[in-house]
């Protein structure tokens, strides 16, 4: 069904076409720009000014001015020559699919509007989606239509082609013998196909080695599980289970876990009115991050501290036989945290939960399985499984690895995806060793590993190719393409089935032809089924009973475990805009600020505002950082809450070989990585007296005025949970009824749509901004334009820290415009470009709107857009096909904003008007925020229907609207966020 | 004719015409302006205006063809330099109005010889304000044709009249059309003196044709005196709608800081402030450049600094009753803003405004200063910044810090802001010029009105020396 | 000494100002009917690269709008058919005709036919070819009498104005949506009173809000 | 041939010979307009009523010398003062609650509060142009062509010189006769003015 595609560029300056992608394909301009060396456009506006020369624009301006458009331009209808399947013009099709990151497998569901591959969205028989998604996986598709997408086999930069490149395979293969020569380096895979074909690969090549390394992996969890278990095991929590929760350097609502799951889970916990008891969430970490800002208590604690209060958790448990002498003595208030949390542990045994994150070594994982088995929570709030995927000791692998290249012992190795030269521990100069041996490199994009490679083949983006995967828990998914190759380009598979000999190389039948033989008899259907549901039934695995052996596992523990140097430590994670430098060229996500920092366009070392006073350094001060005995650059950012003596660095920036958004885009700081220090590690800094620009989309961090030292209430409602009790008794305070100059508007009638968002689950993980971005066609404007204050989110994440600067509390509070019903932007717009729908939707009109700016500066909430600039001035062709459809690409002088996606509730109205004029079902308009929220905490809907879920949830007690006293009746309300404070801790 | 600098009861109370002038000496004296080569100075002042006034185009220019980013507008700063200049320019266009029709009816005498030269300042002002909301949307083609109600047959749309903005357009386009009027009947009788002096017939037909074929019979003098007298009528409360109409803008807004209802009266009185206080500064010069120190006298500057001294009180005493208002309505988001003001980040803005506001003025409680014409001119410069200032303050600090701290942000001004800016005084100065070199820049049949009262009064003080 | 002015000048100069005051307002009032849409938007008959007549098929043959615009009752658009659907019956029908030519071509290739556009809507207009279908509104409403076109020609102006005028009174535009595609279909007695009824039972509002076509 | 039309539909400046006046009148020139006044009033002594005065500057006392009546222009300025209200608030109701009933902040589709500021300006704009050229009809202005500036010293009239004509169409008149008269007012300068 892909042959087809229709650009349609719902652009004001308007250009509609239909195009089969083959005969795009075939224009001259479409081969000559996939030919060029640097296609030009892109992301140019992101370097802003430059390229505009006055005289041209002055024409285009006064050429604009004289506006009457006489002759209308002839317009083509291209309808296709045979029909397709399913498809109807106009109506998107959704197919279900599966991706993975660091063996971490979801579920996915792609719409694809005449063939192109639009939006991505969750799919709910996913047991790690449940329908939603996270910020990366929404960016996703922008990457497909990236510009800057490797797009040409090379031979050592040479243009060459597939067919070239399998002779020289054809002859090469004959030269390796039993493959002693051969290595496959390629990222963590859990696809059983892939298996399969490594299998046949061993055997064919006995003594080739294939080495899986993740710059961000989960090994160290397994690791642990081996210490304790014996067998390497996959844990499974169950957040929902929990009453008490302790998370020991783990941010498993955030960047430590890659699925939406655990996050359903919690947040289902946090809503008092749900009757079940509210959790109880105790974080202890260095760096601030949104596990930290959900928790109830938060303990500040160098990463290399975690393992001690471990130990001293264990023994404040006493979990049997743990004879256990502390490392280093804790502080006062450490040992009353110690104290309060061992106590609710015990007080919830079988129902709490202790997890650490993938930075902890393994005998701090290993200490955590027994300590959960001693509470009895193993079998009911964490189970174990085999790993989806054959664990491995990544970095010795990739270590011996280095050596055979240093040694010459290698004649060929094949780089199957990920860019290693970039995110390969420091321990070796990779590029050099690559370059010593024929290095054929499978890479999407031109990357650092790409430019080291005698060979440099294409990589097939995960929507463009066949594959399988398989969750955390085992369930196996087929991975279909959405649209064919945009740039030929092939994936892992084939080459792997390549190498392998195989006659079949095309990733559907290398798929197909492994589940067929797994299914046998009825494969046919059960492949149809698969696809259509985008589950395999019966493939999770088998819970297994572990039994830890306590003493052994302490004994291994206290001979492992050193007491931590005093001093500064530097803290390696990955970042919410490149992940590992994945997604280095990914607008979307540079542009969507950092949960916490609200940095853009950039990372940072952060680090806590006393080590910063203690060290003399501000934000953007540039600080040279030793460790291990390398060196690396990086700006300083302080951050509220962040651990002392601590410094925190995201991973993948600062890529040197790159697309043109991402080249040198922040600091590269991997090259302070090595086996010893992997995840952190002891490190001197410097401040080198330089500074850097780091632009932040918030510039005020609390609710409390300067000069005045007021908190601002009525913007961010928080209770502890004894408060909300009280409040729940004596019922919600209704505002003083406004008395008003005019007569009320009648809004009885008709579908009334509102929204209820639930600050006590979200997480602000940002799915929802991303997901908004690529549903309504939001432009990027870059670092400069965000610096000024321009940035274009319809949905903005605002983040206030309450309490001590040391050691904050934070909250986030997702913004978009809440729909007033008294709206004040509407009574100033002189030309009535923005006015009421008699649904209640404040309207934007841009066609209409002039440009007066009037409506943004009176907005209270301010979150009124404005195009200060074309920003879809100089977006390529290709970059297009990401455009939603339904939805108009502004142009510049136009103000935009929010509208609760109209275009998904016209498309449900008029749907429900085919089906008889039936009334829209509650639920059964989504918003795009809403589809993508892993906690579930926006929820839309007619509050004319008492029975709607949103009609509900403002009924609650702690339903209350932003800046009520202003009388704008906003139609989004706020329920306030509950703490479940520890008394004992208060 | 009697020596009027001799009769000691006009030395009580100075003449407005000065040197015994006779009718024809004035005549004489303001045609010469007109017909004789312009002063060195004057084209020492073209040399300096046009290139800025250039400079305005290119500015404009630029801001069509790239967009509303080149300014340094943001969010949540929508309105940066742009609607400063506007209002800052409607305001300096207020003295000419004020001048020619609240005086006129107060039958101020010593109006005559100013107020052609400040009706045409206002009308030029009142030209360069109405540049800003017009482009501050880098549209303007479209602001141009969709802000005026015209019936639109293509979209069946119409303006939504409850917003200021569309206040705006009426208010400031009927401002500059009656000030057009107001000036062009003036000039009348006038230019039929152009006419009848022209000796060339380039100037008899140019002349003649403006001054519309005017007599000077008795008949027409009668409606001709009954229309100006209904034209001052209509200006004066028309005058203080269109300054009311701008503080609109704000005080029709819910933002702190603008939501303020002393603005109508604290904006018409800062207009008249910084209205007169632009007179000043062009009648020292034009008084300078041509030597006309006969008919704009001491007494002329010496009352127009009194009309300064007295605004600037009233716009000092606002000041205070918004910050006591502030404080009186216990509204944390008002009380923040006024401190924010004063203390924040642009606490230079609100001290300069303060220090040429509230203090400068001051000096006039001075005849010293009063009757000094360097004093005067730098005392009614500073006053140009300082009311300035205040539209910026008003503007860009009520707008970087409102209600949520999420959104708060900083206005920085670009190049583009700057010229622009620079720009509109280039336009600003070439119109005046070119106004000072083609037309009577001071009203002379008025004049010699005055100068008919002085001498019958000189007759009366001779009590029938003949 | 005599005057400047020539006695005559005042009559002369009244009746030149006369004259341009004449000239310029019947040219604004040509101008303005000529640029009204309805004038400047209708009668587009581009050059197709098949002279396909609907007034032989859809006329003629009788052919119901269906049988080629499959989609207009399930999507926005109203789709012009694939080449596949010309060729259900020109296999056998005119097989051999040179006017043809591009339409088996197109089948043999599978390259679209390039047909021209010809009602064309602004790209921040959304219309939905599904709500009016479903709701009764004929194909005749905005297209014409197709069925009597050799050409297809734009008949009505699409502006926003005509676009509203049938949104506030859609009376006269609404039949039972079984009729839609009988372009030559008149109801017994007044339309405007069959069609209150319908709006009436059906509970058919069309909005005039904004969003309703701009989004 | 345009002359020949002109002619016989005897517009200004083309009236046949028969038609066309011989005489404007005869004008004096006096120094002050004291001078002008006395002269004005012995005329009407003298039974002189069809008169006009020509001044740089506006005589108070002239017209009521003159016996001419009061100007009806603020009569003119109030109906349109009252026509620009009316227009103001037409416009904003028919727009706003008639023809596009668009729900802006859950305001009422027509109020007067909000509509006050458009109803004062429409009519300040309407009464300021009525005041403007209802003067230029009374005054009859622009006439480019008037039998004064036939008189040889009239540009005085716009700088020191007070003018004073009786006009050919007063019954009383004749020429020479006139001109003594105004000589023995006192006047500078007489002349008989041909129309």
């Amino acid at each position: 069904m892909n042959e087809l595609i229709q650009l349609n560029l719902s652009s004001l300056t308007g250009r509609k076409y239909w195009r089969s992608l083959n005969q795009l394909a075939d224009t001259p301009e479409f081969r000559q720009w996939v030919e060029r060396e640097f296609p030009e456009g892109a992301s140019e506006l992101l370097d802003s000014g430059s390229r505009r020369t006055l005289l041209k624009l002055m024409a285009a301006g006064f050429g604009l001015a004289g506006l009457t458009a006489c002759r209308r331009p002839v317009e083509k209808i291209l309808p296709l020559s045979k029909g397709v399947e399913g498809y109807v013009h106009g109506r998107p099709l959704h197919y279900a699919t599966a991706v993975e990151a660091c063996g971490v497998a979801t579920g996915l569901v792609v719409e694809c509007n005449d063939g192109r591959p639009t939006k991505v969205e969750g799919n709910p028989r996913h047991p790690y989606s449940l329908g939603a998604t996270n910020a990366f996986q929404q960016a996703m598709i922008l990457d497909l239509y990236d510009p800057d997408r490797a797009r040409q086999v090379q031979k050592q930069g040479v243009k060459s082609s597939w067919a070239d490149f399998e002779a020289w395979w054809l002859e090469q293969n004959t030269k390796l013998g039993d493959g002693s020569g051969l290595r496959i380096l390629s990222p963590r895979s859990t696809s059983p196909t892939l298996d399969a074909l490594k299998a046949e690969i061993a055997k064919k090549y006995p003594q080739s080695v294939w080495v899986e390394y993740e710059p961000v992996s989960f090994d160290r969890v397994l690791e642990g599980a081996r210490l304790a278990f014996g067998q390497p095991l996959q844990p499974h929590y169950r957040f929902d289970q929990a009453d008490v929760i302790v998370a020991l350097d783990c941010d498993f609502l955030g960047l430590d876990t890659l699925s939406a799951q655990p996050v359903r889970q919690f947040a289902s916990r946090r809503r008092p009115e749900e009757g079940r008891e509210l959790n109880r969430l105790y974080a202890v970490e260095a760096n601030f991050t949104v596990t930290g800002a959900m928790a109830d208590h938060r303990l500040r604690a160098r990463a290399s501290d975690i393992a001690a209060f471990a130990l001293a958790l264990a023994r404040e448990l006493n979990v049997t036989g743990a004879e256990l002498n502390i490392v280093n003595q804790p502080a006062a208030r450490e040992r009353k945290f110690l104290a309060a949390v061992a106590k609710d542990l015990l007080a919830h045994r079988g129902r709490s939960l202790v997890v650490a994150g993938p930075r902890q070594p393994a005998e701090v994982h290993a200490l955590v399985a027994v300590i959960n088995q001693a509470l009895g929570n193993t079998g009911q709030t964490v189970s174990y499984t085999r790993p989806p995927y054959q664990p491995s000791d990544s970095l010795a692998a990739v270590q011996k690895l280095a050596e055979d290249l240093a040694a010459g012992r290698v004649s060929t190795l094949f780089v199957l995806g990920g860019n290693p030269v970039f995110t390969l521990p420091a321990t070796a100069d990779w590029a050099p060793l690559f370059r010593k041996t024929t290095a054929v490199v499978l890479a999407a994009d031109e990357n650092e590993t790409w430019k080291a490679a005698a060979w440099q083949l294409p990589e097939a983006h995960p929507f463009e190719s066949w594959g399988d995967v398989r969750a955390l828990d085992g369930t196996a998914s087929i991975r279909q393409p959405q649209i064919q190759p945009l740039y030929g380009g092939r994936s892992a598979l084939e080459i792997a089935a390549l190498i392998a000999g195989r006659t079949e190389r095309r990733g559907h039948d290398l798929v197909r032809s492994f589940w067929a033989a797994q299914w046998g008899a009825g494969a046919e259907t059960k492949w149809k089924k698969a696809l259509y549901e985008g589950v395999i039934e019966g493939t999770a695995l088998p819970p297994v009973d572990a039994k830890a052996d306590a003493p052994r596992v302490f004994a291994a523990v206290q001979a492992a475990l050193k007491p931590a140097p005093p001093g500064v430590e530097a803290v390696f994670y990955p970042s919410w805009h490149a992940f590992d430098g994945r997604f280095a060229n990914n607008a979307w996500l540079h542009e969507t600020p950092d949960p916490m920092t609200k940095l853009v366009w950039d990372n940072a070392a952060l680090l806590s505002p006393a080590t910063a006073r203690r060290l003399g350094v501000k934000d953007g001060d540039v600080l040279e950082i030793t460790s291990g005995g390398r060196q690396a650059r990086c700006p300083a950012l302080v951050l509220p809450g962040h651990a002392d003596d601590s410094i925190s660095l995201q991973l993948g920036f600062g890529r040197s070989a790159c697309g043109r958004v991402g080249r040198s885009v922040g600091h590269r700081v991997e090259g302070l990585r090595a086996a010893s220090n992997f995840w952190f590690g002891p490190a001197e800094v410097r401040n080198t007296g330089a500074t850097y620009r780091l632009v932040t989309t918030q510039e005020h961090h609390t609710l409390v005025e300067p000069i005045t030292g007021l908190k601002r209430h009525n913007i961010v409602e928080e209770f502890t949970l004894g408060e909300y009790r009280h409040r729940a008794e004596h019922g919600k305070h209704e505002p003083h009824p406004a008395t008003d100059l005019f007569p009320e508007f009648d809004y009885s009638k008709g579908y009334q749509w509102a929204m209820a968002i639930d600050l006590s689950a979200c997480i602000g993980c940002n799915a929802c901004m991303v997901a908004c971005t690529a549903e309504n066609n939001i432009p990027v404007v870059g670092k400069d334009q965000v610096s000024k204050g321009r940035e274009m989110h319809w949905i903005r994440l605002d983040r206030y820290f309450s309490g001590e600067e040391d050691d904050p509390q934070a909250v986030m509070q997702p913004m978009a415009c809440v729909q007033c019903e008294k709206a004040p932007c509407e009574s100033v717009c002189p030309v009535a470009a923005t006015a009421h729908s008699p649904e209640g939707i404040n309207e934007m009109a841009y066609n209409r709107c002039v440009g007066t700016r009037y409506c943004l500066n009176n907005c209270p909430y301010k979150v009124r857009r404005f195009n200060f600039l074309n920003w879809n001035k100089d977006v390529p062709e290709i970059r297009k096909m990401v455009f939603n459809p339904d939805v108009t690409v502004r142009m510049r002088g136009v103000m935009e904003k929010c509208n609760y996606c109209v275009q998904r509730i016209e498309e449900k109205r008029s749907q429900a008007k085919a089906e008889g004029r039936r009334p829209i079902r509650d639920g059964e308009i989504v918003t795009a925020c809403q589809q993508a929220c892993p906690a579930d905490a926006i929820v839309f809907g007619n509050i004319n229907d008492p029975e709607s879920r949103v009609s509900k949830l403002k009924r609650q007690a702690r339903d209350y609207s932003v800046l009520e006293e202003l009388n704008t009746r906003p139609r989004t309300s706020y329920l306030a966020r509950v703490r479940n404070p520890n008394p004992e801790l208060v | 004719m009697a020596d009027l600098a001799l009769d000691p009861r006009m030395e009580l109370n100075p003449p407005l015409v000065r040197g015994g002038m006779t009718y024809t000496d004035v005549t004489a004296k303001i045609s010469s302006i007109v017909e004789g080569k312009p002063p060195k100075q004057w084209y020492i002042a073209m040399a300096f205006a046009v290139p800025l006034a250039l400079l305005l185009f290119a500015c404009l220019g630029y801001l069509v063809a790239t967009g509303i980013g080149v300014w340094g507008n943001n969010s949540p700063v929508g309105w940066g330099w742009d609607i400063t200049n506007f209002v800052w320019w409607i305001g300096i266009g207020h003295a000419g109005t004020l001048i020619s029709a609240i005086l006129f009816l107060f039958r101020q005498k010593w109006r005559t010889s100013i107020n052609r030269a400040a009706e045409a300042m206002t009308l030029f002002a009142v030209a360069c304000a109405a540049i800003y909301p017009l482009f501050h949307t880098g549209r303007p083609w479209r602001a141009a044709y969709w802000l005026f109600p015209l019936p639109n047959e293509l979209l069946h749309m119409w303006q939504n009249f409850r917003s200021p903005l569309m206040w705006d357009v009426f208010a400031v386009s009927t401002y500059g059309t009656v000030s057009a009027l107001f000036w062009f009947v003036g000039l009348i009788p006038d230019l039929a003196t152009l006419r009848d002096r022209a000796t060339t017939p380039l100037r008899k037909t140019i002349y003649g044709l403006l001054s519309l074929g005017w007599r000077g019979s008795a008949t027409q003098w009668r409606h001709y005196e009954l229309a100006y007298l209904l034209l001052a009528g209509l200006s004066t409360p028309l005058v203080l709608s269109v300054h009311s109409i701008v503080s609109f803008d704000f005080a029709t807004s819910l933002l702190p800081g603008w939501h303020t209802t002393i603005f109508p009266p604290y904006f018409v009185a800062g207009a008249v402030f910084s209205g007169f206080a632009m007179v000043v500064t062009l009648m020292t010069l034009a008084r300078w450049i041509y030597g006309l120190e006969n008919l704009i006298t001491m007494k002329h500057l010496e009352n127009m600094c009194k009309v300064m001294l007295a605004t600037g009180m009233i716009v000092g005493f606002a000041y205070g009753t918004e910050f006591f208002i502030a404080w009186y309505s216990a509204n944390q988001y008002e009380r923040f803003i006024f401190l924010n003001r004063a203390f924040g980040p642009y606490w230079w803005a609100y001290w300069s405004m303060i220090a040429c506001n509230v203090i400068a003025p001051q000096f006039f409680w001075f005849r010293k200063f009063r009757t000094s014409i360097p004093a005067m001119f730098i005392l009614s410069i500073f006053i140009n910044i300082g009311m300035w200032f205040e539209r910026f303050v008003i503007i860009a600090t009520s707008l970087h810090r409102d209600f949520l701290p999420s959104s708060w942000g900083y206005f920085k001004p670009t190049w583009v802001d700057i010229g622009t800016y620079a720009g509109t005084f280039g336009l600003f100065l070439t119109l005046f010029l070119l106004f000072l070199r083609y037309l009577p820049a001071i009203a002379i049949s008025e004049v010699k009105g005055v100068l008919h009262q002085q001498v019958s009064a000189g007759h009366a003080a001779h009590g029938g020396s003949h | 000494m005599s005057a400047f002015f020539s006695k005559q000048f005042d009559t002369k100069l009244r009746l030149a100002a006369a004259a341009v005051v004449v000239v310029l307002g019947t040219g604004g009032a040509v101008a303005a009917y000529l640029l009204h849409p309805r004038q400047l938007d209708t009668g587009y008959t581009p050059v197709q690269p098949v002279p396909y007549s609907h007034k032989l098929h859809a006329g003629n043959l009788g052919m119901d709008c269906l049988y080629c615009h499959t989609t207009v009752a399930q999507s926005n658009y109203a789709a012009v058919p694939m080449t596949e659907i010309c060729m259900n019956c020109h296999v056998r029908v005119k097989e051999k005709s040179p006017k043809l030519q591009p339409v088996r071509d197109s089948y043999a290739t599978g390259k679209p036919v390039e047909w021209v556009k010809v009602h064309r809507l602004p790209d921040y207009v959304y219309f939905n070819h599904r709500a009016h279908v479903t709701a009764g509104v004929s194909c005749v409403s905005c297209h014409g009498r197709v069925d009597q076109m050799t050409e297809v020609r734009q008949v009505q102006p699409l502006s926003m104005a005509w676009c509203l005028d049938c949104h506030r009174n859609p009376a006269p535009h609404v039949r039972p949506p079984e009729l839609v595609t009988r372009l030559d279909w008149q109801p017994e007695g007044d339309p405007a009173m069959l069609g209150a009824r319908l709006i009436r039972e059906k509970g058919i509002h069309p909005p005039d809000n904004c969003s309703a076509c701009h989004r | 041939m345009l002359e020949a039309v002109l002619s016989k539909l005897g517009l200004p400046g083309y009236e046949p010979e028969a038609a066309r006046q011989k005489f404007y009148g005869v004008i004096a020139d006096f120094d002050t307009p004291e001078d002008l006044l006395r002269a004005i009033r012995t005329a009407r002594a003298a039974g002189y009523t069809r008169m006009e005065a020509f001044s740089p500057f506006p005589i108070h006392g002239a017209d009521e010398a003159l016996g001419a009546p009061r100007s009806p222009l603020g009569r003119i300025v109030i109906v349109f003062a009252l026509l620009g209200l009316a227009a103001a608030v037409l416009l904003q109701w028919w727009t706003g609650a008639v023809d596009y009933k668009l729900i802006i902040a859950g305001k009422p589709l027509f109020a007067l509060e909000p509509s006050v500021p458009i109803m004062f300006e429409l009519a300040v704009l309407l009464s300021a142009f009525a005041a403007v050229l209802g003067m230029f009809h009374l005054n009859r202005i622009p006439t480019y062509y008037h039998p004064f500036f036939n008189y040889s010293r009239h540009p005085g009239a716009s700088n020191d010189r007070f003018l004073l004509a009786i006009e050919a169409q007063d019954p009383k008149f004749q020429p020479e006769e006139a001109v003594r008269f105004l000589e023995s007012c006192g006047s500078r300068h007489t002349e008989v003015v041909e129309a």
